[in-house]
């Protein structure tokens, strides 16, 4: 059987609510679904950032020692280590002036998947070539 | 009829989230649709046991109990409940204790999801 | 795609709402997303409402807050949870809590 | 001793989260305050609606029918049987076109008190006035 | 020296604004001043024993019992702690239960009062 | 009145910010609040920082977003939760968290 798609969309901004830390980790979960699925079916996301969603991966986030809680940054990180496509919009990024060079990767933990800077349209395409969408 | 998974992250108390989720889900149950609903960060209060029902407050035990008995399955994340202090012992008979990969799962097969995330 | 879009809070949802694109949308005006099929801000409605023309907005949610039929942007039609269920169903293939 | 005066600011709407409701209850609670004082020492709330806040006084909300819990109406016309000062600000109902007339009271309640319609400089001078601020 | 008192209505996980509350109240206690804090809706959750501290989660537990130590008055609101499922003898001991007189009276004679609302 | 505000989130707390008037008024970016301190918005820095002259930000908030000094605008002290409780004290007689 065909794989599910969805859209993990992430709109907000970090450490507000716990939203964006759930849409990496329920994203990361797609690693092990297959337990509790028959041979051959899987669920694949691809993580959408949005809006204020895109200050999420801002590099060098101190939130463990500031406030002792995993940073959002090692959840993206994650995320790009188990191989899902993180789309990111340019448009935004563009808007508040974050550079690509103050955003996340994962290298130092042997990632080949890197952060994919794309218009808006691209995201709308992800969108709609997707079985359901979650927005976090 | 179809399959509706609906996914949680509201908390019990002051947001309507989790109350507009436990409508829609005995709304559709009712009409003959399966239905599965994933509780997780805040929202795993309402699988937790000795709610009192104060006039000012949502309570989430009596409409989980009815779904159930609808057959809907109910599933809260284990890591987000233990984070707030509710252990196995305090959760409501019947409401399955999962990582996230148990929504996922549930998604594979669902015709229509509906994920209503953060406040 | 088939959209359904569950437009849950007042302030906060526009922009997401208004970049979205559909080859057919709906909007569902849950909880004080009512606001925007009720309320006119200086005099105009709200412009989510020129967006496309399947509109909808709870009664449960509608009454809670002491609005009215009549309160409603004629544009808007009033549904309750079992018709929420059939739009999901019948009419929508991806939904959005926003 | 003289009285503690505090603004109670209610900006947020109805029904999204609990805060305008435990705005009410924390103000209509000075009723009890002197349990905890000296004799002659009080604190006195003057309640002020501003922003999405008025939209909380809509009268005829249903929210024991829908959704099994006291209305914010009924804390607003507690609010007033209990003699406190609601402040609403003219120029927020104006802006989203509520006539007073749907605007709660609680004459049925033999309340003497009613909503204050008051222009935004009264409501800025409510809090000048207060010792403490606590926006809700 | 001054008289500080908090309150505070933000739950205890994914929202930062109590812990922000707490770290605040440190600050202001280590420096000599007196502090109140006082917990109401969902911020009830910070004063529920047996909160497992995992790495994704802020915890309560540990920062309230260091509040306690340095003689920081807490109270939290009976009626929001038994709405969420809290019984008294969850309560981490030390902890006061009160209603929300409890806290206008400690604005009563506070130099300073800072009110975390609503989210 | 000497008004110290806590600004703890990003988007939708400027209407009411911008309205409060103060004899001498303290904007205390904290939280989500920082990135009025940080960002610019299509090359514009936030309007709340020309409302007043008493302008902080939290530095583990901007630790804990990746932010550092470099990032802050140039009219706003960086402050620890020990500079806050003096300002608490010493500078503001009454304190909103918006």
């Amino acid at each position: 059987m065909a794989d599910i798609k969805c859209a993990f969309v992430i709109q907000r901004p970090p450490y507000k609510s716990e939203t964006s830390t759930l849409g990496f980790t329920h994203a990361i979960s797609y690693q092990v679904v297959e337990m509790l699925l028959e041979d051959g079916q899987n669920v694949i996301p691809t993580v959408c950032m949005v809006g204020e969603g895109v200050l999420n991966l801002i590099k060098d986030q101190k939130a463990m020692e500031n406030y002792g809680v995993t940073s959002i940054e090692s959840h993206g990180k994650n995320s790009l280590l188990v191989d899902l496509d993180i789309l990111v919009c340019k448009e935004d990024l563009d808007g508040f002036g974050i550079p690509e060079d103050r955003l996340l990767d994962a290298e130092d933990m042997g990632a080949d998947k890197k952060l994919q800077i794309v218009p808006y349209s691209e995201i709308q395409k992800a969108m709609e070539s997707a079985n359901h969408l979650l927005f976090f | 009829m179809g399959t509706l998974t609906l996914g949680c992250f509201s908390s019990l108390v002051g947001s309507k989230s989790l109350d507009f989720t436990l409508k829609l889900a005995k709304a559709a149950a009712d009409k003959g649709h399966k239905v599965n609903l994933w509780l997780s960060g805040n929202a795993t209060v309402v699988g937790k046991n000795h709610q009192k029902h104060l006039k000012d407050y949502s309570t989430g035990e009596k409409p989980v109990l009815e779904l159930l008995e609808k057959g809907v399955e109910i599933c809260e994340c284990e890591a987000c409940a233990l984070a707030r202090g509710i252990q196995k012992p305090d959760a409501i008979p019947g409401v399955q204790w999962n990582a996230m990969h148990w929504y996922l799962a549930k998604i594979y097969s669902s015709d229509r999801v509906l994920h209503i995330g953060g406040e | 795609m088939k959209l359904g879009v569950f437009v849950n809070d007042y302030k906060s949802t526009v922009d997401t709402v208004e970049r979205l694109k559909a080859d057919k949308l709906g909007l569902i005006f849950v909880q004080n997303g009512v606001y925007h099929a009720t309320l006119k801000v200086n005099g105009k409605p709200c412009p989510l409402l020129d967006k496309t023309a399947n509109l909808y907005a709870l009664a449960e949610d509608l009454a809670t807050r002491g609005l009215t039929d009549a309160d409603v942007d004629k544009r808007v039609k009033v549904v309750t949870y079992s018709d929420v269920v059939d739009l999901i169903f019948n009419d929508y293939e991806q939904l959005a809590w926003l």
